[in-house]
């Protein structure tokens, strides 16, 4: 499941309704992505996340659909918020459902992994000197490539 | 068309979104940026250094080359820094 | 932070506690281990975990050690359960907070893996055919040494 | 020593634990298994075959031939299953 949202989420019910009623799963892995404070040595206090409404849903709906193609899951989702977040604020959630615990933790990667360069999101820092746009890590384009089928 | 600017690609053009029609003589994504680049200070700004400029066409990433018809949607944005 | 325990716990508390007052936790991964209903085409009702008191506590610290010499981790929480646990029911949690994801990720797949194998925990299985003991997975020793060091 | 038995092997012995002064003649764990094969029925089927056993000396997982002493803390259990 996705969800793009402004609010919060509460990452321990979303977790109890990830694998309620299925008793088949064995394991639930999840990903909580915070705003940190400190970016490129400069103290951050806030960050604001701008999106693309029609195509971030379209894209998250491809990026699970991939993961269930690749791992036997039971149930994922995918949680992305936008607007301001302040330092230590709650920015993306992803859990995954298996009877096998490899697969939980490889497909919560993979998902993250993926959304952090398919998913039409921007991130501005807001810093004492102002505020500015987030570059993107090659860092990020290589974990990407290391879930290209061989 | 429908054009959309996110990040810095909105705040250099001063536009998040308007309706283009597709230049004469323009038939995929480079033609256009190249056309876009001539329209004002604000363009040639957001599309000074078009290799770090990323595009999607009907809501899906796509290539420079990719083709451009009348009715596509065409949104250019900055390498994306979500998650 | 190691927690032996017979009774259940709250995850979304857990996640909460670990990163509070750490702005600089940019990710928090976890794993939550749960009472399959099915082993082996039979059908499991419930599960009993029997462990080594003395021994259990001493080897979670020795397992949590090694991933925060490995990883630059910001938190670690391993909790397990032990005495019996009903199909759907949590056994073992495990969190790990770091200001990089592939830290988080990676530690917290560590952690599950070694604990698998080197954790003095037993489980026996309540089928319709009775009580048995688990055995061990070849699996499991597979999946714990590919963290060996080359 | 105080020897400890887990899992079946606790079925098995019919014990959790028990006192035991370190047998003439014995110097490590593998000696030791040899002569608790020899106390009677539950401990030959609990150590029937020795190679599926495992043994921890003061709570450290062991090889068969780490060696014991009086004082000792003597586990055995099969290969665990917990996670």
């Amino acid at each position: 499941m996705i969800r793009v949202q402004e609010d919060d989420f509460d990452p321990g019910l979303e977790l109890e309704r990830l694998s309620a009623g299925n008793h088949g799963i064995g394991g639930v892995c999840s990903f909580i992505g915070l705003v940190r404070d400190i970016a490129d040595d400069e103290q951050v206090s806030a960050m604001t996340l701008e999106h693309y409404p029609g195509m971030t849903q379209k894209q998250l709906e491809a990026i699970e659909k991939e993961a269930h193609a690749r791992w036997p899951l039971d149930a994922t989702l995918i949680i992305h918020r936008y607007g301001r977040l302040e330092a230590g604020a709650r920015i993306v959630f992803v859990a995954t459902a298996s009877a096998h615990r490899d697969a939980a933790f490889e497909a919560c990667h993979f998902l993250m992994d993926w959304l952090k360069t398919k998913a039409p999101f921007w991130k501005k820092e807001t810093t004492e000197a102002g505020d500015q746009w987030v570059e993107a890590k090659d860092s990020d384009e290589q974990a990407t490539r290391r879930w290209n089928k061989t | 068309m429908k054009v959309l600017y996110f990040a810095w690609l909105k705040e250099k053009t001063g536009l998040s979104s308007e309706d283009v029609d597709l230049p004469n003589g323009v038939t995929d994504v480079s033609g256009f940026v190249a056309w876009l680049q001539g329209r004002g200070d604000g363009y040639a700004d957001a599309f000074g250094d078009a290799s770090i400029v990323r595009v999607a066409v009907n809501q899906e990433h796509v290539e420079m080359s990719h083709p451009l018809s009348n009715g596509d949607e065409v949104a250019f944005f900055p390498p994306v820094t979500g998650g």
